[in-house]
């Protein structure tokens, strides 16, 4: 046999590297034709979502998951916002945009663009395993509410004293820090901050109709409890 | 000599019947600290080694039994003496599909001795590090964190012709694994909570009426009993045991106390000192246990800084995971074993996974059947029996009971001394534990 | 204002109705489009798969959730799995091809073809939330193995005594009972027969490579595993 390493398992192995490389590929393409496809509709969607009032307000406090990324506190400002759109210049590329009404001698009615990339993650010697993708962001200016200056980071003078710190803390807790997240500065910044995005592009956009119906038949029957299995009744019958 | 597990489990089993059992063992991996330190403060002359023990029982080919226990050693690298070895005892529960006289109490109570009685050192030889180094063979390896293009392109070139580029030589011993030593005779914990519960490794087993459920209170009796024969039978006198009952006073958890075999047994908890110490730093982590989920919920709410003992155990009692009413209870015990000898596991007596995955799989075989009909024991015990020869090349241990029937103990493993149990007549489907009941896992059947 | 009902609130209402249509016809379009971007790779995968020995059998052992639709004793048989493969005739009928290897004495070389087919499930009192689809199935012809005669379910004479009944459950929950599963027979037939389908061909084989390697790992200890546990250390940082 000839010294060449062509021998049919590597050759195997190497033409399903490739495939993979494909398949990546193709997945791309997908969610590229998945965008085309959708976006006539999502635009067709948020002109007519803008006709329904407090619809955003009732799919953000029908959305079990997007209360734990928040403070309580957060929901006074939250209830205040108009809409929610995604303007996306590619799958991987787009901006979440959040319109909030103003109250009033608190906080201004303001149009908030928070720019997001969804990146390849770099060489880690984490312990994470399968990922690979990450999301990162910029840092967008918000006015913030007047009733929070006490935990404004840009208004608390000494970020030295413990008083400072905690209430810097508070502040970037907040959904208010979450406009300032980039994902840049792991455990500075607000908490899984890439979790948010993820859990507004990928689920709370997509599927606010559904949750929005889900809040109405809710309020008629009271009886949903998506609360996991464990708090269920135990099921004593014999 | 000591007498193997086979004789000395043997010895809590009725006289002549036989029994099977497997006795699974995770591989020891290097863990975070039970108990958390505050934020930035890292101990780096101790180390966390973690191993968890399931064993579970059969008789006339069907499950009658599983236990769930946890051995964490507190390696002290500085000073070895000073090491601690902790013993969580998660979950024991009966499927109730047996048929002949058994107790479960003295059943174990002998695993217990048999885990007390393993050297410590026995976790030590091969721990997994927490993070590990791959050094030199980073790019040659095939790794959690290879991916799967990678991992192709390693593969073709390890099989390609005149390939010197071999699967890397992975040396139990080397970089890969950690290994210590330490004495035999350190400080050793047991801890559990207990807490009533229709099931809590078999699942749907609460509808076999042939099982018998204990309430909360029962349940704590039974349990306290088991660990005060334990300490008479195990430990020296100077032994610390403390029972705190969440949501009831000083004299009240007492009375619970006073008609016990060990003479020092207090109110309280063997973790943390003061009512005012802050909870997060005292309670341990432990897994799937309700404490732990607690204190993660602390957290989540921005509480931990702020929740001493007091209120933690006041609050904890009132979770809605409790069956409102039902006495829960926190049972530990501290000391130093009187034992002049330890015990090295036969490698035959334990089937140690080669991964936690492998572990979770086959311990599904046994927790992701349902029990409501006798088919669900007869199943699981075919599953564990047929994976454990084709696929693992090895087999139940078959144990002969030796136990006569109203005796005390026999086959006993060192210093036993006779605990005069009375319990004998309990009947067969005794329903026991300690823990909270699982998510039933998504499994089929 | 005139008597119709076109006031605003009630036309969003309606225009979100008709969005969800659109929605559906488009995702229904994308599944399409992704099956035809797919499958020239797949052919051209399953070509490179069939010259790595063992590929199938590597894969199937390495999969927990597979194992947890068959008996133990089913091993002896899915390591003589030669090949899977997925033929779409659309994104909701496919055949799963499944290629077995013969055992002398024991048990035929064979190729089954099981016919599956993704319909919107009828109107009904269940209290499922959200499970729109089901699958069906048809019954495939396939020669079980001699060595489960006794509790081949077309061999069991007696279905009616304790002993009959026990072994024709055993047989139909063994992985050959998956052959015959239609989903039209609740309860009587193999168990979860239509999550079978869908692991295999939602998971299983698209992502049969990953496995594959996973599988592969140097240090066995660290084959992956989801499992979470409350003793997971407390995030205390701020």
């Amino acid at each position: 046999m000839s010294s060449n390493e062509e021998d049919p398992i590597s050759k195997a192995f190497l033409g399903l590297a490739e495939c993979e490389i494909e398949t990546n590929k193709v997945e791309k393409k997908i969610e590229e034709y998945r965008l085309t496809q959708l976006k006539p509709i999502y635009t067709k969607r948020d002109e007519i979502i803008s006709n329904i009032p407090g619809f955003w307000k009732i799919v953000l406090s029908q959305h079990n998951d997007f209360a734990n990324y928040i403070r309580a506190s957060d929901f006074k400002y939250i209830d205040n916002i108009e809409s929610i759109k995604i303007d996306w210049i590619n799958s991987n590329n787009f901006h979440i945009i959040i319109k909030f009404q103003g109250i009033r001698d608190d906080f201004p009615e303001q149009t908030i663009a928070k720019k997001c990339q969804r990146i390849i993650k770099e060489e880690s010697d984490d312990l994470d395993e399968d990922i690979e993708e990450q999301i990162i962001s910029e840092k967008s200016e918000i006015v913030w509410p007047k009733s929070y200056n006490h935990i404004n980071p840009e208004l608390i003078e000494d970020k030295t004293t413990k008083e400072g710190k905690k209430n810097y803390r508070m502040g970037m807790k907040s959904f208010f820090g979450w406009f300032k997240w980039t994902g840049l500065k792991p455990g500075k910044e607000f908490p899984h901050g890439d979790g948010l995005i993820q859990l507004i592009v990928d689920d709370l956009y997509p599927y606010c109709v559904r949750y929005y119906t889900e809040a109405q038949r809710d309020l008629a029957d009271e009886a949903s409890d998506s609360g996991s299995s464990e708090d269920e009744p135990l099921d004593l019958q014999e | 000599m000591l007498p193997n597990f086979s004789q000395y489990i043997g010895g809590a089993l009725p006289k002549d019947q036989q029994f099977e059992v497997l006795h699974l063992q995770s591989i020891p991996v290097e863990s975070h600290p039970i108990i958390t330190a505050p934020y930035g403060i890292t101990d780096l002359s101790s180390l966390t080694i973690k191993t968890q023990h399931f064993f579970t029982f059969f008789k006339d080919e069907r499950t009658i039994f599983g236990f769930e226990v946890y051995v964490y050693i507190l390696l002290k690298k500085d000073n070895p003496t000073e090491s601690e070895r902790l013993l969580f005892i998660s979950k024991a529960d009966t499927t109730g599909y047996i048929n002949s006289k058994i107790s479960i109490k003295q059943l174990t109570k002998r695993i217990i001795s048999y885990l007390l009685s393993i050297d410590p050192n026995h976790y030590l030889q091969k721990v997994i590090p927490l993070k590990r180094n791959y050094g030199s063979q980073k790019d040659s390896m095939i790794t959690k964190s290879t991916s799967t293009l990678q991992s192709l392109h390693l593969l073709a070139l390890r099989n390609s012709m005149n390939s010197t580029y071999l699967k890397p030589y992975v040396d139990d011993n080397q970089i890969h694994f950690l290994s210590f030593r330490c004495p035999s005779n350190i400080v050793t914990k047991i801890s559990l909570f207990t807490r009533p519960s229709p099931q809590y490794l078999f699942s749907k087993s609460s509808n076999n009426p042939n099982k018998h459920v204990l309430n909360g209170f029962d349940l704590m009796k039974w349990w306290i009993n088991i660990i005060d024969d334990t300490i008479i039978e195990n430990f020296q006198s100077n032994t610390i045991a403390k029972l705190l009952i969440p949501g009831e006073d000083y004299n009240s958890i007492s009375r619970n106390l006073s008609n016990l075999k060990y003479v020092n047994w207090n109110v309280g908890t063997i973790f943390g000192q003061n009512r005012e110490d802050l909870a997060v730093y005292s309670v341990p982590l432990f897994p799937d246990d309700p404490k732990s989920r607690f204190l993660h919920h602390l957290v989540a709410d921005s509480r931990a800084k702020s929740t001493n003992l007091e209120t933690f155990w006041t609050e904890l009692q009132g979770r809605q995971e409790f069956c409102s009413g039902e006495t829960v209870s926190v049972i530990g015990i501290s000391g130093i074993l009187n034992y002049q000898q330890y015990y090295n596991p036969d490698p035959n007596e334990i089937v140690i996974p080669s991964s936690k995955k492998q572990f979770e799989y086959i311990k599904s075989y046994i927790t992701g059947e349902e029990y409501d009909t006798e088919e669900g024991a007869f199943e699981s015990y075919m599953n564990i029996r047929d994976f454990v020869t084709d696929r693992l090349n090895a087999s139940l241990i078959e144990i002969i009971g030796s136990r006569e029937f109203n005796s005390t103990n026999s086959g006993s493993l060192q210093n036993l001394q006779a605990s005069g149990d009375t319990d004998y007549q309990r009947k067969h489907s005794t329903e026991i534990t300690t823990l909270q009941p699982r998510k039933k896992q998504k499994k089929n059947y």
